[in-house]
């Protein structure tokens, strides 16, 4: 339904190429990620599997023992699925959305009843729950980043590129008179702080955009690609061993070492 | 004693009609006087001749302003030009001490909300009467009213507790539901990230 | 009619239908969900205009330019500055988190003295006067044979001056700095060939790193990922780092063994390490024969190489007789090395005899550098007195008896030297972004009021910077935009001086000429000589302790450093890095001992033993225990705490090196 | 008649035998204790969180949905004894209709109660009705059970008027007369709703396409499981019926059901057993051999993982399904009590595996090719609050069985019986 009309900017479809071989697991874009969303440090109680990491970097290995033996590292968030997005469809109270003007997949914790049915859908493990209400030490709390609206306990919550500074973009334009944004101004928090430059983010329906090029680079691939989810996240790597293990489309592909 | 029942039942649903549509709004609102007393229409008017943008700046980089700090108010104010009485107040209070008016904002939306006034006014070409009604116009302001359970400022359900409203063009209330009706009605974005943050 | 309970249970029957009828039940239906929505324990987001403001971090030596996001005096996020290249938009994980560091649950606002009584710690606070004055009293009793100690972890500041000016003020007062690990090879080469050194890493085309984290917390991140692209890096290290996992090469070396591998070297090079021939080499650090060949026919063709050994954060840096020779490799090779530079200033702990300090004063800047506190505790004297003037109760807080709290990151203006990888001088200020807290005391103007010479460490600050405008030399890079000019082009000092604090750093131009390019003879000979003697006292084998421990740490997460609570990203919420006391070992030497992944186990070193959890990785050389020193998972946002053994503590420094290897055993808990 | 410290013997339907007041406040004591304990637990997980749980962002699903999922299945006898009395006509089941009706209100009551505990914000499970996702199965689910167990409110309601002190009013008993006249109706709406909720949680998990453990093509818009669902809970439903009735019958010490209903809901049970498994059978060749493979999962490769290999696939549809339907097909053995009741108990049992491979192993099994198998085990709370859905249970249905007729045969049954034993002697008494 959604037309490119005059009151409206054009659709894009936002994405990510991350190269697996400039990426050396700093975890420079988890801590990025979480001081721009808000996402407190973790309770005394918090484990790799109750903690909130809306981008998460995973360690892979070969397989081989020393001194044959390498680590890749793999970040993950939100793969932003575009077709048969598993999130969207499941939610009962559409709490999820795929946005047609951005391909960002929304998640509204003010909606979210905190069934987890998405949680249990998701097979990149990118959704997170509040198992706790969230917690800043004390004076903490003033650093908190005013774009981004705190969860609380009981609500799901995932990477939506950034999109506090997707809205300051659009304000700077319409401030501007414009309503196409400016890509320079908006670049989501992981991009922008990553030291090795590992990850390119853009319109990937722009031809001219850096991403969009990269994307078509016989060295990129997705995860779980037989899955039909069509995400917007590609992934790049030149190492076969890295591709052979990232690309695989299930565990049973991978050389169990 | 048959119709006794039927008596005593319809007595309880009055009563009960009585006190949900007369008693629980007030009992719902917690109403706190403002800080200082303003007119809007002393500033607007012809005397003053303010427009509200000269207060409620919008910034170059989108944001608005909001109430403007008392920077702005000691610009003019910074000895008293009127001698009334709310006027010395703010002097005394306020621009002497050099501390902010802890303004209660009617229109305040929580946090989880993300409103840009540069869409609406630049882009969308909407008049603060719009979404403001005559608050440009007033001479007092009246106090803040404060939805106990909610958190919510009284002007956010809207006056009517029904939400059934016979104003004249303007929307009554600034519900989720205000803003996505009038999305709709203007085909602009209804996602949920469009106006959440 | 009379009222009997039935008629009352018609009436709740009537006002129960009745309540549907109005805006209670759907009201507070309404209302409930919202207020799940903003119950009131969520903190409120802050509000007000958002602006950028530029400072440089000071969390290590790197010298990070940084760009804040502030609203009003609240900076709510950090990045790197991409319009520079000291920066190239980069920055650490813990200088990305680096605001929330004055929030820290284990700051210290206040001075507070802690005493042991009865075995307990009993914590009273005090004034900094008080504080003053109870080190007077201990300054003025000092048994002869001790020394007033100020030490430095981050020398070649102007606060670096204004410390050894003050140390000759105190009684037998002494300047030292802790074991650096950064910088450690061109420092040695300065020292070895008398002339300044940096390196220009950006032209290098072969970098050969000796147990450097290249890649993951050393030098300035932003310049060396930028250069990363045109280099070729082999990394010879005992186990795959992140950096060994990133390089082109790496080359697995026994631990202790550098020295062999940069003997064959040398020897393939020049001829010098006569008797060292690859198939010794294989033999001593288990590098194969072929490898060392090809190393060194790579060094031989490289147009700019660099051969790097700081050494790990954690794993101490290599001691003089191994640096020499690493130095000298770098004279040996077409080197990206040039002649340009601020001579360093480094008087090493190791060089005090051992408990011979009476008081030691902490300065608040951290190296980075894990230092064991043993290597700090063998020069104590009995009963001493460590004063803290770190913000942070733990690191050397965790020893300290008097704390005297310093402002904390970005609450107090500070200056930034010139960063270890830097190519050429440089000079930044890092203005604060938070106003200070009261009760804080800048540590300069602490020890200058108990030398009886006050002196404003801003005032000083300013007095550089005249200094550096009346050279007129170098160029100045403004943070906002990138813009470069020339120090000629400031009219006024105050000019420049307000550049600086608006964000901006001061560096020098890069010179024309050549590092000298052969070694003596002379030089050559000693270094292989000293390498020799290194390697024969080294290797002896404990049949109680069979397990070589190597220690690591991520630079600025450890010894005196804090990291903000929100790290738990990577340490407790994800098994991205590991925490401190956790020790890696390869499956054999796991099954060997009985030990599995997640486990508990104790590890012990003729210094004391350590609980550690096991972590089981194929990357580790079988026989070798790779050890954190960092944030242990309870440690990140935790309560203060003092006590507790690290594997920092439990780390033999020996003589003139530290700890690089210690032999260890590993049992279950 | 009953004994003198019979209190409540007002309350009790004429002609029934019931234990003595005390007796009964003794067998519910346990219950009660054990209601409070888990009200404990779902209390602390309802105002501290589900951190009190051992549930996390993998394991996102744990015991309670896995019992639920159970538990409404095992309460299908409810909705499809209703069907067969009702609108198939089959009048023996009148003699069960009322005890299955309880049965499926505690199951529907309790999975519903559990659910709320289980959501993160209770408060705004409303919004699934305000702002419902009509693709969603959760929402289908939602609506459908609501829905359902309303219907079943009204078909307790007159179970419940039919007590000796309500009859006493008299537009009460109007009311409960005109309701049952109505019952054809419930019963009707009652099994369309359960039929589509069934199908619903079945398709809860199939339609996951990011899981292919669990995802399953299908018709339209439902995957097999939909159908497989709705098929096995019919197919259990009147087993678990059965089972229930002789463990009541066993614990109270009566006969309350002429052999023939068992034999009925035997035989009803065992030939819609045998379709089941062969559907089963028939759906899981299909998604070993297509389904798994189209979205690059090898079948196999899910059964790698210990403790969940192949054996688990077979018991779920031979040890568990072909086994019990066979013996239920068989009238002789059908006919003889032991057999019949451990074909009901095995039948009850799968659908509790069919639906533990549904909820925990999907969960377990890794997806990302770097993925590691996880294993989650519930935490005191999770159980607790479960144990109270239990307690929640046995309490109703001892007061509805005390209070109420449940069995309309159960009068006849034991009058006839002189050598009936003293009701002072019966060990437990409802």
């Amino acid at each position: 339904m959604s037309t490119t009309t005059a009151k409206n900017a054009k659709n894009a479809r936002y994405g990510m190429v991350i190269d697996l071989d400039r990426c050396n697991g700093c975890g420079a874009c988890m801590v990025a990620c979480a001081v721009e969303n808000n996402v407190p440090p973790a309770q005394a109680k918090a484990t790799a599997r109750t903690g909130i990491t809306w981008m998460r970097v995973e360690n892979v290995a070969n397989g081989a023992s020393f001194p044959e033996h390498r680590t890749a590292f793999i970040p993950i968030m939100c793969q932003q699925c575009g077709e048969e997005t598993p999130c969207v469809s499941v939610c009962p109270q559409q709490a999820v959305e795929v946005d047609p003007k951005t391909g960002i997949v929304d998640q509204m914790p003010q909606r979210c009843l905190g069934c987890r049915y998405c949680m249990a859908a998701c097979p990149y493990h990118a959704r997170y729950f509040n198992w706790w209400d969230p917690e800043w030490p004390a004076g903490m709390e003033k650093a908190l980043n005013p774009e981004v609206a705190p969860r609380m306990r009981g609500v799901v919550e995932k990477c939506n590129f950034c999109h506090g500074r997707y809205h300051a973009a659009k304000a700077k334009a319409a401030a501007a008179g414009r309503r196409d944004i400016d890509p320079a101004d908006y670049q989501p928090a992981c991009v922008e702080a990553c030291p090795t430059r590992a990850i390119v983010f853009g319109d990937l329906d722009d031809r001219s955009s850096q991403a969009a090029q990269l994307a078509k680079s016989p060295d990129a691939f997705r995860l779980l690609p037989k899955l039909g989810t069509e995400p917007k996240i590609y992934y790049l790597t030149r190492r076969p061993w890295v591709r052979e293990i990232a690309s695989a489309s299930s565990p049973a592909e991978v050389r169990r070492g | 004693m048959k119709h006794s029942g039927k008596i005593s039942f319809f007595a309880g649903f009055a009563v009960m009609l009585a006190v949900g549509w007369a008693g629980f709004p007030r009992l719902l609102y917690r109403g706190t006087p403002q800080p200082l007393s303003f007119s809007h229409k002393v500033h607007t008017g012809e005397k003053a001749g303010m427009k509200c943008e000269d207060c409620h700046v919008l910034r170059a980089s989108g944001s608005f302003g909001g109430v403007p700090a008392l920077e702005s108010c000691a610009g003019c104010h910074a000895a008293p030009m009127t001698g009334t009485a709310p006027e010395k107040r703010l002097i005394d209070n306020y621009v002497t001490p050099n501390r902010e008016i802890p303004w209660l904002i009617y229109s305040r939306q929580p946090d989880n909300v993300y409103f840009s006034h540069a869409n609406h006014i630049r882009l969308a070409k909407l008049a603060c009467k719009q979404c403001h009604g005559d608050h440009g116009d007033t001479d007092t302001l009246r106090p803040y009213q404060e939805d106990r359970v909610s958190g919510y400022s009284k002007d956010i359900w809207g006056s009517s507790i029904s939400r059934i409203s016979f104003g004249r063009g303007r929307r009554d209330g600034m519900r989720m539901d205000d803003c996505v009706s009038c999305h709709r009605e203007h085909k602009v974005s209804d996602s949920c990230l469009a106006c959440h943050k | 009619m009379n009222f009997g309970r039935r008629t009352l249970l018609q009436f709740a029957g009537g006002s129960a239908a009745g309540a549907l009828f109005t805006p209670i039940p759907w009201r507070l239906l309404w209302d409930s969900a919202v207020w799940t929505q903003n119950w009131s324990w969520i903190p409120k987001l802050p509000r007000g205009e958002v602006t950028e403001k530029f400072s440089t971090c000071t969390l290590c030596p790197a010298a990070c330019p940084v760009k804040a996001r502030c609203v009003g005096n609240q900076p709510v996020s950090l990045t790197g500055v991409a319009a520079t290249a000291e920066s190239n938009g980069a920055l650490c994980p813990v200088g990305l988190a680096g605001h929330h560091l004055p929030y820290h649950p284990k700051r210290a606002v206040l001075p507070f003295r802690r005493r042991s009584v009865n075995g307990k710690v009993a914590v009273s606070p005090l004034s900094a006067d008080e504080a003053a004055a109870a080190i007077a009293e201990r300054l003025n009793a000092l048994p002869a044979g001790q020394s007033t100690v100020i030490l430095d972890e981050r020398p070649g500041r102007v606060t670096s001056r204004i410390y050894q000016t003050l140390a000759a003020k105190l009684p037998r007062g002494e300047y030292v700095t802790s074991p650096q690990t950064e910088g450690g090879t061109l420092a040695k080469l300065e020292s070895l060939t008398g002339t300044p050194a940096a390196m220009n890493m950006a032209g290098a085309d072969l970098v050969v790193s000796f147990g450097t984290p290249l890649l993951d917390g050393w030098g300035t991140p932003g310049r060396v990922f930028a250069a990363r692209d045109r280099f070729r890096l082999i990394q010879v290290e005992p186990l795959l780092s992140r950096t060994a996992a990133a390089a082109d090469l790496w080359i697995p070396v026994y631990p202790g063994t550098e020295a062999a591998l940069a003997l064959g070297l040398l020897n393939l090079l020049t001829g010098a390490a006569s008797g060292w021939t690859p198939e010794k080499v294989q033999s001593v650090s288990g590098v194969p024969a072929e490898s060392v060949a090809r190393i060194a026919a790579e060094l031989k063709a490289a147009k700019a190489a660099l051969v790097i050994a700081d050494g790990d954060p954690g794993g101490g840096a290599f001691s003089p007789d191994e640096q020499s020779l690493f130095a000298a490799l770098n004279l040996a090779v077409d080197s990206a090395v040039h002649p340009c530079g601020v001579p360093r200033v480094t008087r090493p702990i190791e060089a005090l005899p051992d408990a011979s300090i009476g008081v030691l004063l902490c300065d608040a800047a951290s190296s980075g550098a894990g230092t064991p506190w043993r290597v700090i505790a063998r020069k104590l004297a009995p009963a001493a007195m460590v004063v803290s003037l770190s913000p942070f109760l733990e690191g050397y807080g965790r020893h300290a008896e008097l704390i005297v709290p310093a402002p904390a990151y970005l609450e107090s203006l500070q200056e930034v030297p010139t960063a270890p990888d830097a190519p050429a001088a440089g000079f930044a200020l890092a203005p604060p972004l938070i106003p200070a807290r009261p009760g804080a005391t800048e540590p300069a103007e602490f020890i200058a009021r108990l030398a009886g010479e006050p002196v404003t460490l801003s005032v000083e600050l300013k007095k550089h910077v005249e200094a550096l405008h009346a050279t007129g030399k170098g160029e100045v890079v403004r943070y906002a935009g990138g813009e470069v000019t020339p120090v000629k082009d400031f009219k006024t000092s105050d000019e420049l001086w307000n550049a600086l604090n608006q964000g901006a750093c001061w560096r020098q131009g890069l010179p024309a000429g050549m590092y000298a390019s052969k070694p003596s003879a002379r030089l050559l000979q000693a270094a292989v000589q000293s390498a020799e003697r290194r390697l024969a006292a080294g290797g002896q084998t404990d049949p109680a302790r069979p397990l070589m421990l190597i220690t690591t740490a991520w630079r600025a997460t450890a010894g005196n450093a804090q990291v903000s609570p929100l790290l738990t990203k990577l340490y407790q919420e994800s098994e991205l890095r590991e925490p401190g006391n956790s020790a890696a070992i390869h499956p054999d030497t796991s099954q060997k001992l009985n030990l599995k992944h997640g486990g508990q186990a104790i590890l012990t070193t003729a210094c004391g033993s350590c609980p550690v959890a096991i972590v089981v990785d194929a990357g580790v050389m079988p026989g070798v225990v790779s050890a954190v020193i960092g944030p242990t998972v309870d440690s990140i946002g935790a309560a203060p705490r003092n006590g507790g053994s690290t594997i920092g503590d439990i780390c033999a420094p020996d003589g003139d090196a530290p700890w690089r290897v210690t032999s260890a055993q590993l049992r279950r808990a | 008649m009953a004994s003198q410290s019979t209190f409540d013997r007002h309350l009790i339907i004429r002609g029934l035998e019931r234990c003595s007041t005390p007796r009964f406040l003794l067998w519910l004591l346990p219950w009660v204790l054990l209601l409070a304990f888990g009200l404990y637990g779902a209390g602390l997980c309802l105002v501290r969180g589900l951190n009190q749980t051992n549930m996390d962002n993998r394991f996102a699903f744990g015991l309670w949905i896995f019992l639920d999922l159970t538990v409404i299945a095992l309460g299908a006898g409810a909705f499809f004894t209703g069907f067969l009395l009702y609108i198939l006509k089959k009048k023996e089941l009148k003699a069960v209709i009322n005890s299955a009706v309880v049965i499926g209100l505690v199951c529907y009551s309790g999975a519903v109660a559990v659910l709320a505990v289980d959501v993160g914000q209770p408060l705004r499970a409303w919004f699934t009705f305000w702002h419902p996702n009509t693709h969603s199965m959760l929402a289908e689910v939602t609506f459908c059970i609501t829905c359902y167990l309303t219907v079943l409110v009204i078909e307790y309601l007159p179970v419940i008027l039919r007590n000796r002190k309500l009859r006493q009013i008299p537009s009460f008993l109007l009311f409960e007369h005109e309701l049952h006249k109505l019952m054809y109706v419930f019963a009707g709406v009652g099994t369309f709703l359960s039929f589509f909720h069934q199908g619903s949680l079945g398709g809860l998990y199939g339609v996951l396409h990011g899981r292919p453990f669990a995802y399953r093509a299908g018709f339209a818009l439902w995957p097999s499981t939909f159908f497989l669902f709705i098929l096995s809970a019919a197919a259990v439903g009147p087993s678990f019926i059965a089972l229930s009735t002789w463990v009541v019958s066993k614990i109270s010490r009566k006969r309350l059901a002429r052999p023939e209903v068992y034999d009925l809901l035997g035989k009803v049970s065992g030939r819609l057993l045998i379709l089941y498994v062969l559907a089963k059978t028939v759906d899981t060749v299909i998604w070993i051999n297509a389904t798994s493979p189209d979205r690059g999962f090898p079948a196999a490769m899910f059964y790698s993982w210990k403790p969940f290999g192949t054996w688990l696939l077979f018991a779920e549809i031979a040890l568990f399904g072909l086994l019990p339907a066979l013996i239920l097909l068989d009238g002789k053995r059908r006919r003889r009590m032991p057999w019949l009741i451990s074909a009901a108990a095995l039948a009850s049992a799968g659908i509790a595996l069919n639906r533990f491979v549904m909820t925990i192993q999907t969960l377990a099994l890794p997806t990302l090719p770097f993925d590691r198998f996880l294993t989650y085990f519930p935490s005191w709370q999770e159980t607790a609050t479960f144990l109270a859905v239990v307690a929640f249970g046995v309490l109703v249905y001892s007061f509805s069985f005390r209070y109420a007729v449940l069995f309309p045969q159960e009068k006849e049954l034991n009058v006839a019986q002189p050598s009936q034993p003293e009701p002072e002697l019966v060990a437990v008494g409802d």
